[in-house]
């Protein structure tokens, strides 16, 4: 299917989003869009899929103007989409295979009645594919977030679609599952299936697109066949300006140890010992499922530890409750920002502040609005928060701009200990530098951070040091050389299925 | 009339204004709209022109009403008191504005009545209570539906049956439940306390909407017309029971004459004339044989609506 | 639906089953096949409008005017059936049960209005023209045939428990088994999924809104067939009945979770209660506390039961407590 | 809070306006001081209650119980001061109302009750206790100081309204100004990341159900001294009165937003539709008829005055009716 944006503007509130957008998509091709946080990207994805109407402007298909007046409408035309956010994709309450069946609009599981059993052997058979193995009757709310956007990936493919949209799908998912993916896109196309593919990971770009289309401020910047471009260029037409340094790691280990674990045991992960020094980044190797998310969630208190201890600068510390891990100077980034990390309805500001409110207060309890401004303020001043107001719902920011602000309120904490999972989800090349220069800032500072990134390369570059686990034990640790993307694979996938 | 001796004059009633404001502690019992008819007939004939409010039966939303009245400026406040002591605040007020104020049903505990109409409700118990025990030569089991809890009438009735049904050595009251005045209610209550005594001889409904619901449930035992019931108000479906011989009694207190009198009184009040202070209305117990004769004498007083169309 | 709803429906029957073993034993009558009887006719009524409301609840909203549409489709069915005879007079009281569902539903969807207190404001309005229409006073009805509804049995059952059971058992069907079924779950749970998914979910909530306004008229036939009097104010106080027996059933206001066959037994409890407590001829002023705490008692064990069974098998941690206690706000989305 | 919530207080103050504008023209009684104080009054008791109402809707629960829970501080209250006098018995009407707080807070956060049932229940209860307590008999009160909090004036503006307003200056601020006020609207949009910045939700939660249930004492003190008794059911229906007025005062059910100021505007609207109603004699079965549809149009308006404007001004598309639409689901995460 042929589609094409043309001069497409669209406004929330007194924000001018999207300034005149217009590209076009050949069937069969796989086109890339990339775009600073905030820049519109997703505003795109749900125009097409008929989630939002353009404010002016035009949608032809195979030549002809339409109306996308909801998604129905969309679907007609054989528009999926996989949205960036999973709370606009999935039922928590419902079972794997009902959410991936939900419409069923072409009827197959019965017209009134619903055949149960063909539905789950279907979505079987469908997560297959995708070499991902659940139990399709269990609830989604049990999966982690790295099943549930394969669930998604697999709900979008139940249609057969003429235009899928992938709005950042692999930023939850690791080498081995994006993989996959990659080979289902790459199968549709090849079925002559036209895909417009949302991704902040260059390299992924690269791999996959025909064409790249670099969005900035709401306008079309760049839009080229992938052979005449550079990632140099893409990068530029995103920020404005050439970023020299993904990766602008500064080495501030010391001896001084502050977390060490001893023989923590859990609900995933079993005796495992690690040392993280004051100035260190420790990061986690492993695949979906090996236990280190669940690490994280125990030492900050979100999950039950039935052994072993934890000590910090050297005296022992009992967590069970996130309180008690704060004001053990322990801080805890979440992967799943909608759910557990952002209070949508509350401003950007009430956000950021929200774990250090007590600096604000007396014992009358009264909150200095201004100083907690000022300090907010120079946050999301440092980490480049876009927000058109400080005093805006952060649900209304884009996604990037919320996992920035989610990363302001843990800075803001002034932590001794930071965990880390997945920290720059969904962000920005020019914006996740910048998190990387804070992550120096602190390990300046002499904060010891953990890091848990599915995103191989960052793992790699922002880590002192990397131990990886398997099956909730750790395998390995590794050091100076031996930190690469290729033997933290090597020993996470060893012994694997 | 028969009430108390004193008489008063309606103060400022020379001013020459015609209207009154009525307040009553309900209108979701057919009982009370019928005061309601009954009063605005009466006005209407009399020319005086009679605002009608509802307190749901809430203190708070009475108080509130006759706050609004008397800025109002109404010429004669008339009360239906959800509960007599919580309506005294409201005639208080109503006496430090001068606006001349009477109640009827329920007498506020305190502040200055210009006069006061009504029935007695504990009255109404003791003859409901005669009734039954006449009905069951003395001796029996009875079960009593009450009305909703924290009301001055089903407090009242309730005192007033126990008290008199004490007297009967030979009657025991088994059960003793609520069915809150609520038609629906009664019959599940009733059919339940039938499931636990089913030999059950006499039922007394603290109001007539509670003997239907009673009644349907003893109907749905073929019991109807065995099992003695009495009820008291007098509505037209009671009045119905009582010709076809499935209910024994009913302690009616004639809504619309109550009315009618509320109204007629008002008028005297406004007009200046001189007006008893107190007059308590008494009920008059009805049974198959005198039925038809009430009935007559509604329809004399023009309340077609309180009259099955048998009896018409 | 799944095997946690399944254990839930169980919990409901266990708290059922105690309730009865307390008043077995403290009651001769109590396990009689007339008593149990007695109980589903007398939760018949306030059970068929916990079948609209679980529908309505399920998608995450609420229906306070089943009530007050009770009393005003029973008096305009009693007036027609008066005037006209049965048929138009059960048309015209189906009629307004689905004109007041669609009201309800386009409220809450097209109007965007919350649907508590849009459906209070019904509420209130049907209170007002049912005495409106009536002026207060009840209406009788003398049609043999209409009584029927009420009065009769088949086979010894009560009319108005065959109607309760067939009532549960076809809505329990659509909801457990249909495409709707599942569009009703997967807009309660996430109705910006599901809109997103291409579910037309405010169509969705606009007919469980009807489907509760119908079986509020259903209702309503029940009840002035049993009294023989329709009364403008025969519903009033219903709504909560019905909304306690649906989320005593174990449906989450929150959405997105709950069976009928759950609110069967919710409905179930409540109506024992009652009447345990006129067979015991318990004190009329102490019959609201002993409710009160039996609902406590009840929806406290179903929601806890799991966690006190983990106490006892020594599996849970404090973390468990606290991740399951959030199930329901992560939920909500 | 914000500049939405700001537009939303004023859209509910322009309810206010539009109402009392049609009041001024239709009765010219209703614009003299005398009114308004008695507008005042009558709202002052709902008004209380909605105070309370409001932080516990903005966490996302609801409590049902404060009517029940003001009859029955009231009786206590009452017979303290008939044995005892002034003092212990205000300390004992406070006392019941930080109880009957503790036990909800506590049901709903360690019991993991829905709050709906868990208040319904205590509802049933207290309800139950004040009739025992009193054996259904108001309580007379002639405490003449006691009195005075219900019926003198200060400066010409009666008690009540005097501590209405210093009540909604003082929570207001907490809520608005204050880091509990913070805990409060953080907790009640996403619990769980409320708990991951180390808030004690749980707490949160069971201060605000104490709060509810002391100015449900309050209210109790201001109706019992106004009518020199204290009724055992005083309180009945209160409840929904309070929850309608947080309601049409912009505070959204699914938590997270609402303000006191709006709670206040939304208590005023429904005070002077009930005193219109009755300045212009409206028949009384009628009232209820007018007051649902006037809330209707209240709340529409709230809802849709954007949307109306953006008709007007032509800049939005359907699409946009739907996004808003889905903001609050969106919000709540
Ligand atoms: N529903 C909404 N209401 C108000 N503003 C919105 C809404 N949705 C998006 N925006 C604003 O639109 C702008 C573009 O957001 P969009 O989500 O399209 O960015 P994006 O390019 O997808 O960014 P990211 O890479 O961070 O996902 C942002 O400034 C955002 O705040
Ligand atoms: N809330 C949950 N309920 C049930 N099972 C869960 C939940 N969260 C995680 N799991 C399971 O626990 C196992 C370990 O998950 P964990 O998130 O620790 O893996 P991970 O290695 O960190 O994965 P990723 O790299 O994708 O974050 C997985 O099999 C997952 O399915
Ligand atoms: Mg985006
Ligand atoms: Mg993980």
């Amino acid at each position: 299917m042929r589609i094409e944006l043309a001069d497409v503007h669209k406004s929330f509130g007194d924000n001018h989003v999207l300034r005149g957008v217009g590209f076009q998509i050949a069937p069969g091709e796989v086109l890339a869009m990339a775009g600073e946080n905030g820049a519109g990207k997703s505003t795109i994805t749900r125009i097409v899929s008929g989630a939002h109407q353009p404010d002016s402007g035009r949608i032809l298909i195979d030549g002809t103007p339409v109306v996308l007046k909801d998604p129905q409408a969309a679907m007609a035309h054989g528009i999926e989409v996989i949205y960036q956010e999973f709370q606009q994709n999935l039922f928590p309450h419902l079972s794997v295979a009902e959410n991936m069946y939900v419409l069923d609009r072409e009827r197959r599981f019965g017209r009134v009645l619903v055949a149960k059993r063909r539905m789950v052997e279907a979505a079987e058979a469908a997560l297959q594919k995708l070499d991902v193995h659940l139990d399709v009757r269990r609830p989604v709310s049990g999966l982690n977030v790295a099943e549930r956007q394969m669930v998604e990936i697999a709900k979008a493919m139940t249609h057969e679609p003429s235009l899928l949209i992938l709005d950042e799908p692999t930023a939850a998912l690791d080498e081995r599952e994006s993989e996959r993916l990659f080979t289902q896109v790459r199968r549709l196309r090849d079925a002559g299936v036209s895909v417009i593919y949302i991704s902040h990971r260059m390299d992924e770009v690269f791999d996959l697109a025909d064409r790249i289309v670099v969005l900035r401020d709401g306008r079309v910047t760049l839009d080229d066949a992938v052979e005449d471009l550079e990632t140099r260029q893409v990068v530029t037409a995103m920020v404005g300006e050439g970023v020299d340094d993904f990766y602008p790691k500064e080495r501030n280990a010391t001896d001084q140890v502050v977390l060490e674990t001893d023989g923590v045991t859990g609900p995933d992960f079993h005796g495992v010992d690690v040392q993280v020094r004051a100035g260190e980044v420790l990061g986690i190797g492993g695949v979906v499922g090996c236990g280190r998310s669940t690490l994280l969630r125990a030492l900050f208190g979100l999950e039950p530890m039935t052994g072993g201890s934890v000590t910090i600068d050297g005296s022992p510390v009992r967590v069970r409750s996130p309180r008690e891990a704060i004001e053990s100077r322990i801080a805890y980034l979440s992967p799943d920002r909608q759910a557990e990390g952002l209070c949508g309805a509350l401003s950007v500001e009430a956000n950021v502040s929200l774990a250090s409110l007590h600096r604000f207060t007396g014992v009358s309890g009264v909150v200095r609005r201004a100083g907690e401004r000022t300090e907010t303020g120079a946050v999301m001043t440092d980490l480049r928060v876009r927000a058109a107001s400080p005093a805006m719902a952060v649900g209304s920011l884009s996604g990037g701009n919320q996992q920035k602000a989610l990363f302001a309120k843990w800075v803001m904490a002034g932590p001794r200990v930071l965990l880390m999972d997945e920290p720059t989800r969904g962000v920005d090349v020019g914006a996740k530098t910048e998190i990387y220069r804070i992550i120096n800032k602190l390990t300046a500072d002499g904060v010891a951070v953990v890091l848990v990134s599915s995103d191989l390369p960052e793992l790699v570059a922002m880590s002192d040091r990397v131990v990886v686990m398997r099956e909730g034990r750790i395998v390995t640790e590794l050091t100076g050389d031996r930190v690469n993307e290729q033997s933290i694979l090597e020993h996470a996938l060893v012994g694997a299925a | 009339s028969r009430g108390g001796g004193s008489t008063a004059t309606g103060g400022k009633a020379a001013s020459g204004k015609k209207d009154a404001t009525m307040i009553m502690s309900t209108l979701n019992n057919p009982f009370f709209v019928s005061v309601k008819n009954g009063a605005q007939a009466q006005s209407a004939k009399q020319g005086l022109k009679l605002a009608v409010q509802n307190a749901d039966n809430s203190d708070a939303t009475a108080l509130n009403l006759s706050t609004t009245a008397i800025s109002k400026q109404v010429g004669v406040l008339i009360l239906d008191p959800v509960s007599s002591q919580s309506a005294t605040s409201a005639v208080n007020q109503a006496n430090s504005s001068n606006i001349p104020v009477m109640a009827f049903d329920r007498k506020p505990s305190g502040g200055k009545l210009t006069c006061f109409v009504g029935y007695d409700a504990v009255e109404a118990g003791r003859n409901a209570a005669d009734a039954l025990a006449k009905s069951l030569d003395g001796k029996g089991k009875v079960a009593e539906i009450q009305g909703i809890l924290g009301t001055n009438v089903a407090q009242d009735r309730s005192k007033g049956f126990e008290e008199e049904i004490a007297k009967y050595k030979g009657i025991t009251v088994v059960a003793k439940q609520s069915a809150g005045f609520d038609r629906a209610k009664a019959l599940n209550v009733m059919t339940n306390v039938l499931q636990a005594h089913s030999d059950i001889d006499g039922v007394y409904a603290a109001n007539d909407e509670m003997a239907m619901g009673a009644l349907s449930a003893l109907k749905a035992r073929n019991l109807a017309g065995k099992v003695e019931l009495v009820g008291n108000d007098g509505i037209s479906d009671a009045l119905a029971a009582i010709a076809s011989g499935q209910m024994a009694a009913t302690n009616a207190e004639s809504p619309y004459a109550l009315g009618q009198k509320v109204s007629s009184l008002a008028s005297d009040i406004l007009a200046g004339k001189q007006v008893d202070t107190e007059e308590t209305l008494h009920g008059k117990l009805i049974t198959k044989d005198n039925v038809k004769e009430y009935a007559k004498y509604l329809v004399g007083l023009g309340d077609t609506a309180d009259v099955p169309s048998s009896l018409r | 639906m799944n095997l946690k709803s399944l254990a839930s429906r169980l919990r409901a029957v266990w708290m059922l089953l105690l309730v009865g073993i307390i008043l077995t034993i403290a009651s001769p009558v109590f396990l009689t096949s007339t008593n149990l009887l007695n109980v589903g006719l007398a939760t018949s009524v306030a059970a068929l409008l916990a079948v609209g409301q679980t529908y309505v609840i399920i998608l995450a909203e609420i229906d306070l005017s089943v009530g007050a549409a009770l009393g005003f489709s029973a008096v305009v069915t009693a007036q027609i059936l008066r005037s006209d005879g049965l048929l138009p007079a059960l048309a015209a009281g189906v009629a307004v049960g689905v004109a007041v569902g669609l009201i309800n539903g386009l409220l809450v969807t097209k109007a965007r209005m919350p649907s508590f207190i849009a459906t209070l404001a019904t509420m209130s309005v049907l209170g007002g023209l049912s005495l409106q229409l009536t002026s207060g006073n009840p209406v009788a009805v003398t049609d043999y045939t209409f009584q029927g509804i009420g009065q009769n049995r088949l086979a010894g059952i009560p009319v108005p428990v065959l109607i309760m059971l067939v009532v549960f058992a076809v809505f329990g069907f659509v909801l457990a088994r249909t495409r709707y079924g599942r569009f009703v779950y997967a807009t309660g749970d996430n109705a910006e999924a599901a809109r997103l998914s291409g579910i037309r979910t405010q169509r969705v909530k606009v007919l469980a809104f009807v489907i509760s306004g119908v079986l509020a008229a259903l209702a309503g036939f029940i009840l002035t067939a049993r009294l023989s009097t329709a009364e403008p104010t025969a519903g009033t106080g219903l709504e909560l009945e019905a909304i306690a027996a649906v989320i005593i059933g174990g449906t989450s206001l929150a959405g997105g979770r709950g069976t009928l066959l759950g609110t069967l037994v919710g409905a179930l409890v409540l109506g024992v209660i009652d009447n345990g407590m006129n067979l015991l001829d318990v004190s009329p002023f102490l019959q609201d506390v002993v409710k009160g705490l039996v609902i406590l008692l009840a929806v406290f064990l179903d929601r806890n039961l799991d966690a006190l069974r983990g106490l006892v098998t020594r599996r849970s941690g404090p973390g468990d407590a606290a991740s399951s206690s959030t199930t329901p706000e992560l939920a909500r989305q």
